[in-house]
């Protein structure tokens, strides 16, 4: 079980890093936020199965503390990208 | 073994590459996401080494609060949509850094890899403060016993960045408060947000701090969490920068730090040496100490974010 | 490789990937930026050393970790002090670049 | 019983995996923003929320399973309200033009 919980963490941490891709590419900034949203769930999903197999304790904690940091940069990143101004030429549609 | 190696590769990998995107990026915006992914997988790589605090800390500090200063200042300068000036290193000058700068890595490289066998360990002379102050987590108790001095002096370290800060700012605007973090008209869906996460998160911090003494976390980290929702509640608007000639702010600041300093102070008179903490009220004490820490750091991460007063001290 | 030579080894590459892009960006913003990846690199080579350092019933070495918790904060209020010496800088003068020729293009305009 | 467990636990992990892989092609792959954050949500959501009920039946004790569950419902919050500025973002942009 311990290897399945380890490969599962590691198999979800690699996928969404995977779409870090994303924030080469963007084109708008927003994708490029999604993409590091999507790395911030993933992570702690992964934090958390790393926690249940390895059984060191706290690391939920730090999940948790993830959860609420995770949301802090995006709330930032909204609160400026989405400003007045909105001059980036995003290219989708 | 080989599957966990692999692990462990891919995540050093992702960990260089994201960090390599994040210095060549060519638009600012591009290198502050890639520097808060970093942050993030910086985190994880913490848990991977067995270092949870660090993890905390580096999760929220390292990526977030420093995130979003950067990002909080590219706002203010309007710079992260325009174009940036052209590289000024020509080619031989960036080959120059860059020869420079591999030198540098390979030569740590070697270091790292041939560091002497047996490790050299400082654990059990830390372990020897875990016990006499009955506490669980060995990084609290070297952070508060056995190295307390140093985080004594680094409380100290960051009052001082704060006035710091705050002097950076213009004559005319001392004691005034900082310009707002959020626009003028916040999203409804971001007031809502802050409403229901900051209470969520301040329940979080403490409970981050209580658990300190015996398992990961401590004021450092419990502190940053508070300090974080104290900024999304400013984001929001929902409460803006205070004025730094607050009385209650200044005292909230140097707190953390003055009450360090009267404790190590009392050391002698209870029968032991400068810093050192009355037998038998170990625990309490270091818990007395370090509300007061968390509270110092609540009150300074935000205003190194904040910045220096830009509004006038008289309304 | 162990756990501890590919964190020794990333770390390294972080330092020299951090020290090279404080070296070469031109915007000081960047630079803040490139000297905290530089920063977190030294700070995951404690981490590997307390690693190492395994004993009297720990997981790790608790004191180099206890130092990088100290030292992430002070990294956190150095960067703090230079993002407002930038601000003011770009008050001043309306750039925040160290490319001396598109400082003084700017220094002409927007003196908001 | 507790080979029942561990296999409702393999089974939510694998689900939630499966959505965090679907997130991320869909992030890749989808060709406008608005559906890429719909995909976004759904790996947000679902992903982490079959992740955590595969490992509430492993948590040790009621409060460790409660914190799993705060912590979805902290993720919940913020993706939704994320979600929501970033797709009023997208539309001004598009009233925009």
């Amino acid at each position: 079980m311990t290897h399945i919980l380890y490969l599962a963490a590691g198999f979800i941490l690699l996928t969404v890093a995977a779409g870090l891709v994303r924030v080469l590419y963007g084109p708008g900034e927003v994708d490029r936020m999604m993409a590091v949203q999507l790395l911030g769930t993933g992570g702690i999903a992964a934090l958390l199965l790393a926690a249940s197999a390895s059984g060191v304790a706290g690391v939920e904690d730090a999940a948790l503390g993830l959860a609420l940091l995770a949301a802090f940069a995006s709330i930032a990143f909204v609160n400026s990208a989405s400003s007045d101004s909105d001059p980036d030429g995003a290219r989708d549609g | 073994m080989t599957f966990y190696r692999a692990l462990d590769l891919s995540l050093a990998l992702l960990v260089v590459g994201i960090a390599a995107w994040t210095v060549l990026s060519r638009d600012l915006f591009g290198a502050v996401v890639g520097y808060v992914a970093y942050g993030l997988l910086l985190a994880i790589v913490w848990v991977r080494l067995l270092a949870p605090d660090v993890a905390l800390t580096e999760a929220a500090i390292g990526g977030g609060a420093t995130g979003v200063l950067i990002i909080a200042a590219g706002s203010r300068l309007r710079s992260m949509q325009t174009s940036e000036p052209g590289d000024t290193a020509n080619g031989i000058q960036k080959a120059l850094a860059a020869a420079l700068s591999a030198l540098v890595a390979i030569a740590l490289a070697a270091v790292m890899l041939l560091l002497p066998e047996p490790a050299p360990t400082l654990a059990p002379q830390a372990a020897g403060g875990l016990e006499a102050a009955g506490l669980g987590n060995p990084v609290t108790a070297t952070l508060m016993v056995y190295r307390g001095f140093d985080t004594m002096l680094e409380k100290a370290v960051l009052v001082l960045a704060v006035v710091g800060v705050w002097s950076i700012g213009p004559d005319r605007f001392w004691g005034g408060a900082p310009a707002p973090l959020g626009r003028t008209r916040p999203k409804r869906a971001l007031v809502f947000l802050a409403q229901m996460i900051a209470p969520l998160g301040v329940l979080i911090g403490l409970h981050i701090f209580w658990v300190s003494a015996d398992e990961p976390g401590g004021a450092f980290q419990g502190g940053a969490i508070l300090a974080a929702m104290w900024i999304i509640v400013m984001i929001a608007r929902l409460a803006d920068p205070p004025r730094v000639g607050s009385r209650a702010l200044r005292l909230a600041l140097v707190s953390g730090p003055a009450v360090f300093v009267i404790v190590a102070l009392l050391g002698p008179f209870l029968g032991g040496s400068f810093l050192s903490y009355p037998p038998g009220f170990v625990k309490p004490v270091i818990l007395f100490v370090e509300a007061f820490m968390l509270l110092s750091i609540a009150a300074a991460i935000p205003l190194l974010i904040a910045g220096p007063p830009l509004r006038s001290p008289r309304p | 490789m162990s756990v501890s030579s590919i964190a020794g080894i990333a770390g390294a590459m972080l330092v020299g990937l951090g020290l090279y892009g404080f070296i070469v960006s031109p915007q000081l913003l960047r630079k803040v930026l490139a000297f905290s990846v530089l920063g977190s690199g030294v700070f995951l080579l404690f981490g590997v050393v307390a690693r190492r350092g395994a004993g009297a019933g720990f997981h790790a070495d608790p004191v180099p970790q206890a130092l990088v918790i100290t030292g992430i904060v002070v990294a956190f209020a150095a960067s703090a002090i230079a993002v407002a010496l930038i601000l003011r800088l770009y008050a001043e003068t309306g750039g925040v670049t160290l490319d001396p020729d598109a400082w003084s293009k700017d220094r002409g305009q927007s003196q908001e | 019983m507790t080979l029942a467990l561990d296999i409702f636990s393999l089974l939510a992990i694998a689900a939630g995996a499966f959505f965090f892989l679907a997130g991320t092609v869909a992030l890749l792959r989808f060709p406008d923003s608005l559906s890429r954050l719909h995909a976004l949500t759904k790996a947000d959501n679902l992903g982490l929320g079959l992740v955590v009920l595969g490992l509430l039946p492993r948590a040790d004790g009621p409060l460790a399973a409660m914190k799993l569950v705060i912590l979805w419902g902290l993720v919940q919050l913020s993706s939704g309200a994320v979600a929501q500025m970033i797709g009023a973002a997208l539309r001004r942009r598009e009233a925009a033009r």
